[in-house]
């Protein structure tokens, strides 16, 4: 995301050198992770597959019963994959706020930098910088594996497009929330300048806006909304998100079931409502499956003006704490503690 | 009570500098008999030195017969050394006359001390140490 | 005088972290008095930190034993007081808590007023009691000096037979130091209180130890009373000569002019001048000369 | 202590006379400390400005009150959590379901009716199911990182362990400490829980056998606390670092939890029943699998639905396809305590492996 000629050289590399150990856990999970998707998507799916049409030799899509050794491995690995890709940013935002910045500030290393001809804001733009290559990297690398894994998979694959977890795994809002995620971090650790309080306020901060995305998220794009007088026919895969009725004089009445299912022609789930009370019609909401791009592309905006923010703040935050010439440790010093004039030395035993 | 200054560049053993520092006070007679020495403790927390050479320097002091221990109480001072306070036979009035008659011929501080040192030495050689 | 305990002990001491880094400390033989006042001086990476933390039974040796009063570290972990290098302190806690903490984990010991007058009494000559510590500071918000103060305290509290310090002086002003110093030989003064004190400065022990540990290279080079250890070297300068008969710490020259530190086998020759070398000077010859034989005095030679 | 040196300061001396020591005092000082010639010296005369305040404390270190004052934050926030826990299941039970009832009672015979409180109060019954099972992970996470990891890596256990404390006996006041409250705030969580899923299972979706209700309704919850405490505590004895120790405690934990779930139904012996006709278990029963039994063989791969129709027809097909009957292998609710108790020992096993190999590791390390 970021072209490596604007990473600063020095304070770049120190970057790595300081959280190599880092660097390979990082390069082991992309590696161990995309094992697991490539086996979903190739010699687990072919077994999974051959379990099942041992049992529904007419086909898959008929079949209403899908079990087996190799069918349970399947999903099994499957969902570890789709989970795994879809809460990589709360790793992301761990790290960055223990590891990256809370340890440095506590330790010293970060005044360490500061005094090494590298001013405070290069050096957090190299601390952003670097892990944002290899997050960005690493995370589009996996969301690639999971979109593979899931079109080889159509035909096993029982979670849809729209469930959190697969929405979060499957395009690029999953670079975007672990970006946000490192953004949060870093601000969580320069606030907080201690690694373990820094990791717990990172991931709170992270689980709030993975909250808030999943919330607001089917507001993120024009609804699709249908009525009919009996039923409403909403197209097999679509995300379904209201329903009511229509009174008489036209309002409409949400209701939080659908107040009756049937198997519609064509597979279509067909919403009929009987007559209640007058109303005159049904009407329902829904996202089809085809708004999945729109929507990715908003809430991937969305959460990087929200990752922004945080850098922003962060680079605020600390030119606003070193102008004053003074480290941020020094903020917490008791007054009093420390002698004003020479005379009276500090510590003296 | 008499305080210690231990000057450590001077190149003379530290307990030394206390033996010397004692012998001096009962010359002037800021000791007297009867007076306590400082404990050590009270020496080495006021010089950082080691408190060995606290009674290193006690124990010359009271083989020299100077000073006491007693049991449970302290270091005490047993006799003065020798020299009566000066102005009481005129000693140190005429001292000061000398030394009038000195800056009279122009002489500066440190010639008169260098000359006070060398008829010293000449007369009473420094004792072996 | 009780020479038959040693307030330390080490025989045949050694450390080495895994087998392909080597000996942090290697082969240490000493017998340390008690009662006595130890500079444990050396350059940085000697293995001074390392021997104390052996000694406090923080680590375990791979090789040899190490006795503390007589017994081993953690049978006398009651007894010894120990301050490591960077003064580690529960950073949560305030300095009254600290103090509180150090009274939990030492009640058979402790000393509650003997602490109070490390951490809180500071004497300012006026009466100025600014500098002195506030009970209800946090740790967190100290300075590396008063951090210091109160590790310090928690050791003076616990009234050890024995303090292990590392590098105690680092981090506090002159004033402070000489104030430390002052309250450590106090303790050794009133209750006879073996003091070991790690410190690559030496000069700033002058005069309060009187007993003298040099590493270097992980080795024990030379160990013994600071006086003695001076007077059984010479320095001796004089036309090139043979220096045959004599120990020869360092030897440094050119064709006509020699000057060498040797321990002498007998009265030099008439052609060399000799002098009394300082401390300092006999401990830099051999931090210069890793190859000079090492020097460990009677009475602190194992039995 | 005293003032600076003696030559600096001229009120320096008296401020030392104030402190004038007491004759006879002196001799009595000193400890066990070894006799020698300052001492002998003390005796004889000095004295000693020890304050007569300075008297000591009698008896045994006492750790486990340190450990109490060094994490006293952790033990509010984890109080902090259980009362929450209990308030949000005490409003859930009353309040919510309240609600629920009367949603239910309204919705009778109506096609069309909203059921949001009751769809609240089964979320809210989740949530916090979810919250005490995986409670563990905070545990490790605190035990790895805040408590053990922080300790070793800060120095802050080396300070302790020259007190006069050994590390066996410090670790062991630190498990002792942290493992008295989890052990009543698990109770405490475990028995409100207990409470709160039975109180009105009508409105209730989940089910004996989800993952986080089978363990949040008893022991396991402690053993899973204990457990995660202890192999933080291994971590951060292995690594001595906070951070690393933290993550690898949670991950440890993390996946000993996921591979019980796996084998959760293996670990008491299931129940089979077979019968000539297709039937279904009890919706109560967990159900591990069910088929045909084909030539005498139990075979998971054919369904109890293979063959329709008439009697005559269904006799045919199952005659051709050699089916002799139909089973089905399952746990019925009474099985619950049993497996439950099964992977609370093991989750003990593993806890009490975790502590031997600290202490052992720790013994090993120091002297």
């Amino acid at each position: 995301m970021i072209p490596s000629s604007l990473v600063p050289r020095g304070p770049g590399r120190s970057v790595l050198r300081l959280h190599r150990a880092a660097l390979w856990t990082w390069l082991s999970l992309v590696a161990a992770t995309s094992a697991a998707l490539l086996w979903a998507y190739g010699p687990g799916h072919e077994s999974a597959l051959a379990d099942a049409l041992r049992q529904c030799p007419d086909g898959i899509a008929l079949c209403d019963r899908t079990s087996g050794p190799w069918i349970g491995r399947y999903d099994t690995v499957s969902a570890l994959g789709t989970i795994g890709v879809a809460h990589l940013s709360f790793l992301v935002a761990g790290w960055a706020g223990a590891a990256l910045v809370g340890r440095e500030l506590e330790n010293g290393t970060a005044h360490l930098a500061w005094t090494q001809s590298v001013s405070p804001a290069r050096w957090l733009a190299a601390e952003l910088a670097v892990p944002a290559l290899f997050v960005s990297a690493g995370t589009t690398v996996l969301v690639l594996l999971h979109r593979l894994m899931r079109d080889g998979g159509r035909d096993l694959a029982w979670a849809s497009w729209y469930e959190y977890d697969v929405f979060r795994a499957d395009g690029p809002v999953a670079v975007a929330y672990a970006l946000c995620g490192l953004a949060l971090g870093a601000l969580a650790g320069l606030v907080v300048g201690r690694a373990l309080p820094a990791l717990g306020v990172a991931l709170a901060a992270q689980l709030a806006v993975v909250v808030l995305g999943n919330e607001y998220r089917p507001k993120l794009w024009p609804v699709v909304s249908v009525t009919g007088t009996g039923s409403v026919d909403v197209p097999s895969g679509a995300a379904h998100l209201h329903q009511g009725v229509i009174t008489a004089g036209g309002a409409r009445r949400a209701t939080s079931v659908p107040c009756d299912f049937a198997d519609g022609p064509n597979g279509a789930n067909g919403v009929r409502c009987g007559a209640e009370d007058g109303a005159s019609g049904v009407w329902a909401t829904y996202h089809p499956e085809s708004h999945f791009r729109p929507l990715q592309l908003v809430e991937t905006g969305a959460v990087l003006a929200v990752a922004a923010l945080a850098v922003a703040a962060a680079f605020l935050l600390l030119r606003r704490r070193t102008a004053a010439a003074s480290p941020p440790a020094a903020a917490g010093r008791a007054p009093g503690s420390v002698p004003a004039d020479g005379s009276a030395t500090g510590a003296s035993v | 009570m008499v305080e210690y200054r231990i000057d450590r560049r001077s190149g003379v053993a530290t307990y030394v500098q206390i033996v010397q520092q004692t012998k001096q006070a009962l010359r002037l007679g800021v000791l007297r008999p009867g007076d306590r020495l400082p404990t050590a403790r009270e020496v080495v927390e006021a010089t950082a030195i080691n408190p060995n050479t606290v009674l290193k320097a006690y124990r010359e002091l009271e083989r020299e017969g100077l000073v006491e221990a007693r049991r449970g109480l302290g270091t005490f001072v047993r006799r003065s050394l020798g020299s009566v306070p000066a102005d009481r036979s005129g000693l140190r009035a005429r001292l000061a006359d000398w030394l009038d008659e000195a800056h009279a011929e122009g002489l500066e501080r440190e010639d008169m001390s260098a000359l006070f040192r060398a008829a010293l030495d000449e007369k009473y050689p420094e004792e072996q140490r | 005088m009780s020479e038959e305990t040693a307030a330390l002990k080490a025989v045949g001491l050694g450390l080495r972290y895994r087998r392909r880094r080597g000996h942090v400390l290697r082969d240490c033989s000493f017998r340390l008095p008690a009662g006595r006042v130890c500079a444990l001086v050396g350059p940085n990476g000697a293995g001074k930190s390392t021997l104390l933390s052996l000694a406090a039974g923080l680590i375990r040796p791979t090789e040899g034993t190490v006795h503390v009063l007589g017994t081993g570290p953690a049978e006398a972990r009651e007894r010894f007081a120990y301050v490591a290098q960077d003064k580690p302190l529960p950073p949560q806690l305030t300095v009254a808590g600290t103090l509180r903490l150090g009274a939990d984990l030492n009640r058979a010991r402790w000393d509650a007023a003997a602490a109070g007058r490390i951490a809180y009494a500071h004497h300012a000559p006026d009466g100025d009691r600014s500098g002195s510590l506030d009970p209800g500071a946090r740790i967190r918000s100290l300075s590396g000096g008063q951090r210091t103060r109160v590790a310090l305290a928690l050791a003076f509290g616990k009234r050890p037979e024995l303090m292990l310090l590392d590098e105690p002086m680092a981090d506090l002003d002159p004033l402070a130091r000489r104030e430390l110093l002052g309250a450590l030989m106090g303790e050794a003064a009133e209750h006879g209180t073996t003091i070991v004190l790690s410190s690559h400065i030496v000069t700033e022990l002058d005069g309060a130890c009187d007993h003298l540990l040099l590493m270097g290279g992980g080795r024990v080079r030379l160990a013994g009373d600071p006086e003695e250890l001076v007077a059984a070297h010479t320095l001796l300068t004089g036309p090139a000569r043979d220096l045959t008969g004599h120990t020869v710490v360092e030897s440094r020259g050119t064709d006509r002019q020699l000057t060498a530190l040797v321990r002498p086998g007998g009265p030099p020759g008439d052609d060399w001048r000799t002098a009394a070398p300082s401390l300092e000077e006999v401990l830099l010859a051999h931090l210069r000369n890793p190859g000079a034989p090492d020097l460990v005095t009677e009475g602190t030679v194992n039995p | 202590m005293s003032a600076a040196t003696a030559g600096d300061t001229p009120g320096g001396a008296a401020g030392r006379s104030a402190g004038t020591p007491r004759a006879g005092e002196a001799g009595e000082a000193g400890g066990a400390a070894e006799a020698r010639t300052a001492k002998e010296a003390a005796r004889e005369g000095a004295g000693s400005d020890r304050s007569p305040e300075g008297g000591r404390t009698g008896g045994r270190a006492r750790p486990g009150v340190a450990v109490l004052r060094l994490h006293r934050t952790a033990l509010l926030v984890w109080g902090g959590y259980v009362l929450a826990a209990v308030a949000v299941l005490v409003w859930t039970v009353t309040v919510t379901a309240d609600a629920a009832l009367r949603e239910q009672a309204r919705c009778v015979g109506e096609p069309v009716c909203g059921i949001a409180a009751t769809l609240a109060y089964g979320d809210r019954i989740g949530m916090v199911a979810t919250a005490v099972c995986y409670g563990f992970l905070v545990v490790a996470a605190f035990a790895g990182g805040a408590l053990f990891g922080r300790e070793l890596e800060n120095g802050t256990a080396h300070l302790v362990w020259t007190q006069s404390v050994s590390p066996a006996r410090w670790l062991a006041a630190e498990l002792a400490v942290a493992a008295l409250p989890l052990l009543l705030g698990s109770a405490v969580l475990v028995l409100s829980f207990r409470w709160a899923w039975s109180a009105h299972r009508e409105l209730l979706g989940t089910d004996w056998t989800f993952a986080d209700v089978f363990v949040a309704r008893g022991p396991a919850t402690a053993a899973y606390c204990l457990c995660a405490l202890a192999v933080g505590a291994l971590a951060a004895v292995v690594l001595r670092r906070a951070l690393p120790a933290l993550g690898v405690s949670v991950a440890s934990v993390l996946a000993l939890n996921l591979v019980l779930d796996g084998f959760r139904p293996s670990l008491w012996p299931h129940v089979t029943r077979t019968a000539r006709t297709p039937f279904e278990v009890s919706g109560s029963a967990w159900q591990i699998e069910n088929g045909a039994v084909v030539g005498g063989r139990r075979t998971a791969e054919l369904g109890p639905h293979l063959c329709d129709g008439t009697a005559a027809e269904v006799r045919r097909c199952m005659a051709e396809g050699d089916i002799t009957g139909y089973y089905a292998a399952y746990h019925p609710p009474s099985h619950f305590w049993p497996l439950h108790l099964a992977e609370t020992g093991i989750v003990l096993a593993v806890a009490a492996l975790a502590t031997g190999a600290a202490f052992l590791l720790l013994r090993h390390r120091t002297a």
